[in-house]
């Protein structure tokens, strides 16, 4: 995390019932989308950045939604992390920027964030380097890394 | 500057001001006329005692009165008594009292203050349709009564409709108009009937007094 | 005198009285006055009579109409004009516009006094109001309603707009003196009457303690009424006379609002007790009188009396509880209720003294519901009884006050006021009720213990 | 200047579509759209016509532009900031002086009526020397660049209302860019400085959707301005619940209470510091304990102090009702004395 982190400012967690009272409600929706996604097989996303929640509240889900057993990461213009939690079809991708701050916080509840998946419009593409790439093996190419 | 702008600012200060010149000049124009001597000897003698004693009974009055007027004190003492909690026990008032008296005390659940205004509200609208049909009040009711009443209303409307957020993009505004209708209050009350809250109970107290002067309980 | 013979003699005295209250409207001097005089007078008067305090009952009206509530006449008939603040707009339109602090601006907002309304407030301010002041005891910030109906009456008697029975009256006093004729032969004769009876009356003696008084309604319908009062003055051995220069207690100008005659009438009064030296004035059962003279006769004559004034029934509680009156029961089952004249009780302040006499009577008492300060008016004080086209609301009155009475279980209703008895009579032929009206005086002369010399005793403080 | 698409530039750019997909799953939330249009967003930026953007600093105080840039770090926002070809902005660019002002030329003469119009900070009328570049005065040069540009962008509360510079007594007569170009739509994204993704989320809406967004009836776009900080606090419940906090210290602002008695204007301020929040979600003022100050809106800084709360309104002192109490006494004894004299002409007499 950034530089912020390291101010040793605590924020006291709100005391007794959770401050912003929209852990519950959130958790209920995720509970219904996974019904969604089991009876429909519909995907949903739900941003975890959209609902305002009070400091602390954010670690109280995730630490609910827990890690199961898929951790995938990519490097993107900064980290990201895809991990299925706790409850198969639950997924939480966080992206991260350059600098480490949190971007975005998503929970997905689908088989496989799309994320993942190659990009069909990359792929045309990565035709294309992939001819020139065999066509000139065992040559250096621009960027010093032999490639294959 | 915005209404809110101008509400918060001149507004108020202009309304205290004229309000506070309008409440010395009518009493002191009423109270300072000639008060014609009265040479008949007393009977009671604590006068003073027998006003104090009016100024509280006045509100409770004995139950062969009382039993034709139990509606209207039931309904006058529930929207006075509901008015001024909201205005009293509304938290965001706090700042506003604290800014006059220099301290303030705890507050309702917002919740329920809002709740109470609407109540409030409602037995005020109550009274206006009865006052324009019950066969007394229809007779001798005046402009006064119908401004005084709505512009009593007036605080309760504009600030369940601010607390509400029923407009959220002119929320500014919506407080705006509270504290003006507040303001156009403040204003009518030294001309109106609402003057009685600074005369009412000097009043029991002279009737109290003149009544004891004759040995008669009032 | 037998009492059944002495009821249907009374009885008969009161039909005369009636046709000659009848008559009285057309023997009433005509006013005449151009319109804007009528208005220029009443202001005047309403100018006069309105100081601080009237101000500030005038300031704090919150037209919440339970004055109403309080009201017989409301309460009888329904009409929303009979309420009290009602009876008082023209006073308060006077104010605000001639005294009041914004009088500048009212000028500029309200329309100026006019005839007609004076005219038309001469049903709201005589007919329908008996001045009983029950209003003044509900009014939730305590505005003296009855006050501002009295200004009125004196300005619209001052527009010569007064009902014309009560211009009659005020006439008939200023010139003789005397009320519906009872004059000083009329005294005269009566006192004849109670010596024939063996009751000592002395008249305009140089010299007497006390200067009792007393009125048309004792000497031309209810004689036992005077010939008690006499019993109980003689029982007691008091030094008391009647003075022939000023012996009517009733007061014509307090009630119509002519405080000419007001004035008159009671400088009579003060004269003759001066003459004698009187030390008290005792006021017989004559209810206006009361407060006529004791409350407002020093402010009439302009000093305060050097002698104290007493009201029958307050001089009987006065000796009862100084222990030199005693009285005997009238038997135990004698059940009455009381009816408290509203000039003796809520606007003279006699409420305890005559409950004092039937308690020493041990009769039993049954209070009606509104009683002592906030009981129900007779509905024809105030000069009320007199007025003509004032009957359907003085009847409606009249019921009110019957249900109370009838609500108690009692045999019989006592009462200290002529004019009362005379109301009640009325009222009871009309609805054919026929439970006895009964003076306390009456009652508390039955109660003496024994006719005979007073026993001997100082003067009484 | 070729008419380049802005995919094509990312993507020579090396940007790969998965950070172009994560940009625009940020985008989604700032504008409170729902994540799934994150793919939407991508396919309407790659396609969209790399616009040319003129950046005119005026009376400002490079907050904005600093918010923007966000200097100390070059994130996802920059890359895609970059896409537009930033052609003029005097603290950015390398060229300097005539050299920038031919650039700015070239660039407007090359792309009248389609280039986009930045400006930031507010214009001064007072005295048009009061802020110039290259001699020329603010004024005539944002008439002059108005005039070319499909559309106005006034980032920061000055250029949107006039600001701190505007505030009383308002010396330089400062006045916002609205209350000098009628006749182009001007988009207000507001704030002091604006949040940084809002300006960005801001161009990359004009991008996507290629028009301008809907605005309120201040002419901010209602996605990032629609609704007030009060409505999206996280802090509400303890307002509802009359929970407040009394000072910056006690027991209340510990427990993170609402701040409206220490004069927070969240209720009556519009932008998306409570969702959006600052420093890249990290926290925004009130959740770091401090009331909202109301920088999003037109003359914040004359609305009463800072620390004074809402409700608080200036009725006066005790002083100006002494004084008004005197001059009611003096009316009133008046209006007595004329009444009593009037009164004493009518002869004395008691009134029951």
């Amino acid at each position: 995390m950034s530089g912020l982190a390291g101010i040793p400012i605590k924020i006291e967690q709100a005391s007794g019932k959770l401050a912003s009272g929209n852990v519950e409600p959130l958790l209920h929706e995720i509970g219904h989308a996974l019904e969604q996604l089991i009876e429909v097989g519909k995907a949903s996303i739900i941003d975890l950045r959209g609902v305002p929640l009070a400091p602390g509240e954010e670690d109280r889900i995730l630490e609910f939604l827990g890690t199961g057993e898929v951790r995938a990461e990519f490097e993107a213009s900064g980290l990201s992390t895809v991990n299925e939690s706790r409850f198969p079809g639950v997924w939480v991708v966080t992206h991260h920027d350059a600098t480490g701050d949190v971007m975005s916080r998503l929970i997905e509840i689908t088989l496989v964030p799309e994320i993942l998946c190659s990009q069909v419009e990359e792929l045309r593409d990565s035709h294309e380097r992939f001819a020139l790439g065999v066509r000139f093996m065992g040559e250096p190419t621009a960027d010093g890394i032999r490639s294959g | 500057m915005t209404l809110f702008d101008f509400a918060r600012g001149p507004g108020m200060f202009w309304a205290t001001t004229i309000m506070v010149i309008g409440i010395v000049w009518r009493l002191a124009g009423a109270v300072l006329l000639a008060r014609h001597k009265d040479r008949s000897t007393p009977r009671g003698d604590n006068r003073v005692a027998a006003g104090l004693r009016a100024v509280l009974m006045r509100s409770v009055p004995p139950h062969e009165l009382e039993k034709h007027i139990t509606f209207q004190h039931l309904t006058g003492y529930a929207w006075h008594i509901g008015w001024f909690v909201t205005f009293l026990f509304f938290v965001p008032h706090m700042p506003f009292i604290e800014s006059i008296l220099g301290f303030g005390w705890p507050g309702l659940p917002n919740q329920a203050i809002v709740m109470l205004a609407a109540i409030t509200l409602a037995i005020l609208l109550l009274l206006l349709v009865r006052r324009i049909v019950h066969p007394v009040l229809k007779v001798i009711s005046d402009f006064d009564d119908y401004v005084s009443t709505l512009l009593a209303c007036a605080p309760l409307v504009t600030g369940i409709v601010a607390f509400a957020h029923l407009f959220p993009s002119h929320h500014e505004t919506m407080i705006g108009l509270h504290i003006l209708s507040v303001e156009a209050l403040m204003v009518w009350l030294p001309f109106g009937k609402i003057f009685h809250c600074v005369t009412g109970l000097p009043l029991r107290f002279q009737i109290g007094a003149a009544f004891a002067r004759r040995g008669v309980k009032a | 005198m037998s009492a059944t013979i002495a009821a249907t003699e009374e009885r008969a005295a009161l039909e005369r009285i009636a046709e000659g209250v009848a008559r009285l409207a057309s023997s009433a001097p005509e006013v005449d006055l151009p319109a804007d005089e009528r208005v220029r007078r009443a202001k005047r008067v309403f100018i006069e009579k309105t100081d601080a305090r009237v101000a500030l009952d005038l300031e704090s009206c919150l037209h919440c109409g339970m004055c109403a509530e309080a009201c017989h006449f409301y309460e009888g008939t329904g009409q929303g004009r009979y309420a009290p603040i009602h009876k008082l707009k023209l006073l308060r339109k006077v104010y605000r516009r001639e005294l009041g602090p914004f009088r500048l601006i009212q000028r500029l907002l309200t329309r100026d006094l006019t005839v007609a309304e004076l005219e038309q407030w001469q049903e709201l301010v005589f007919d329908s109001c008996t001045e009983c002041g029950r209003c003044d005891m509900i009014c939730p910030v305590g505005v003296h309603l009855s006050r501002g109906v009295h200004i009125t009456r004196q300005a619209l008697t001052a527009a010569g707009l007064a009902p014309a029975e009560l211009r009659a009256l005020d006439a008939e006093q200023k010139s003789t003196g005397a009320i519906l004729g009872a004059g000083v032969e009329k005294l005269r004769s009566a006192l004849e009457e109670l010596r024939s009876q063996g009751i000592e009356a002395p008249l305009d003696k140089p010299q007497a303690e006390y200067l009792l008084l007393t009125t048309a309604s004792d000497l031309l319908i209810y004689h036992r009424s005077l010939a008690a009062t006499a019993r109980i003055m003689n029982h007691l051995g008091l030094d008391w006379t009647f003075a022939s220069s000023g012996f009517e207690a009733a007061n014509s100008g307090a009630v119509s609002g002519d405080e000419t005659a007001q004035r008159q009438a009671t400088q009579r009064v003060v004269d003759a007790a001066l003459a004698c030296g009187a030390k008290f004035v005792v006021v017989p059962e004559c209810g206006h009188a009361y407060p006529a003279l004791r409350w407002e006769g020093p402010n009439q004559v302009g000093r305060a009396f050097p002698f104290q004034v007493l009201a029958i029934s307050e001089l009987i509680g006065r000796e009862l509880e100084s222990g030199r009156l005693r009285l005997k029961p009238l038997g135990p089952g004698k059940r009455v209720t009381f009816h408290d004249p509203c000039k003796f009780g809520r606007k003279g302040g006699v409420i305890d003294e005559p409950r004092k006499a039937l308690a020493a009577l041990e009769v039993d008492l049954r209070e009606t519901e509104s009683k002592g300060t906030t009981n129900y008016c007779c509905g024809g004080g105030g000069g009320v009884f007199f007025i003509g086209r004032a009957a359907p609301l003085r009847n409606a009155a009249f019921n009110i006050k019957r249900k109370q009475f009838d609500a108690t279980g009692a045999d019989s209703v006592v009462t200290s006021c002529g004019s009362c008895r005379m109301n009640f009579a009325v009222g009871a032929q009309r609805n054919n009720w026929n439970v006895p009206v009964e003076s306390l005086v009456e009652l508390v002369a039955d109660g003496l213990a024994a006719p005979g010399p007073a026993t001997d005793r100082g003067s009484v403080v | 200047m070729r008419d380049v698409l802005v995919g094509d530039y990312l993507r020579g750019r090396g940007v790969s579509r998965r950070s172009l997909l994560k940009f625009c799953a940020a985008a989604a939330s700032w504008m409170a759209l729902p994540p799934t249009m994150a793919q939407e967003i991508a396919a309407a930026i790659e396609k969209a016509r790399r616009p040319s953007v003129i950046w005119l600093p005026f009376q400002e105080c490079t907050g904005c532009t600093e918010s923007i840039t966000r200097a100390e770090t070059a994130t996802l926002e920059s890359l895609i900031f970059d896409a537009i070809s930033l052609d003029y902005q005097h603290t950015l660019q390398a060229a300097a002086g005539d050299a920038a002002e031919e650039a700015r030329h070239q660039a407007m003469k090359e792309n009248w009526g389609k280039y986009l119009l930045a400006v930031d900070g507010s214009i001064p009328l007072a005295n048009p020397g009061y802020s110039t570049i290259a001699g020329v005065s603010n004024l005539d040069m944002l008439l002059e660049a108005a005039k070319g540009a499909a559309a106005i962008i006034a980032i920061g509360t000055c250029a949107a209302f006039g600001g701190i510079p505007a505030a009383r007594p308002n010396p330089t007569g400062a006045v916002a860019v609205s209350d000098l170009i009628k006749d182009k739509p001007i988009i207000n994204v507001s704030g002091c400085p604006p949040i940084p993704v809002v300006i960005t989320g801001v161009l990359a809406q004009y991008l996507t959707f290629g028009s301008i967004p809907d605005l309120d009836r201040l002419g901010r776009p209602r996605a990032f301005y629609g609704q007030s900080i009060h409505d999206r606090c996280y802090r509400r419940p303890f307002y509802e619940r009359g929970q407040f906090a009394e000072s910056f210290d006690d027991e209340g602002a510990r427990k993170g209470w609402c701040l409206f008695k220490l004069g927070c204007k969240g209720p009556i301020t519009y932008n998306s510091c409570a969702t959006i929040k600052w420093n890249g979600g990290t926290s925004f003022p009130i959740e770091a304990g401090h009331g909202c100050i109301g920088c999003a809106e037109p003359n914040f800084w004359d609305k009463g102090g800072f620390y004074e709360a809402l409700s608080v309104s200036r009725w006066g002192t005790f002083g100006t009702v002494a004084a008004a109490a005197a001059v009611g006494a003096a009316a009133g004894v008046a209006s007595a004395a004329l009444a009593r004299h009037r009164q004493a002409k009518a002869p004395e007499g008691e009134s029951r």
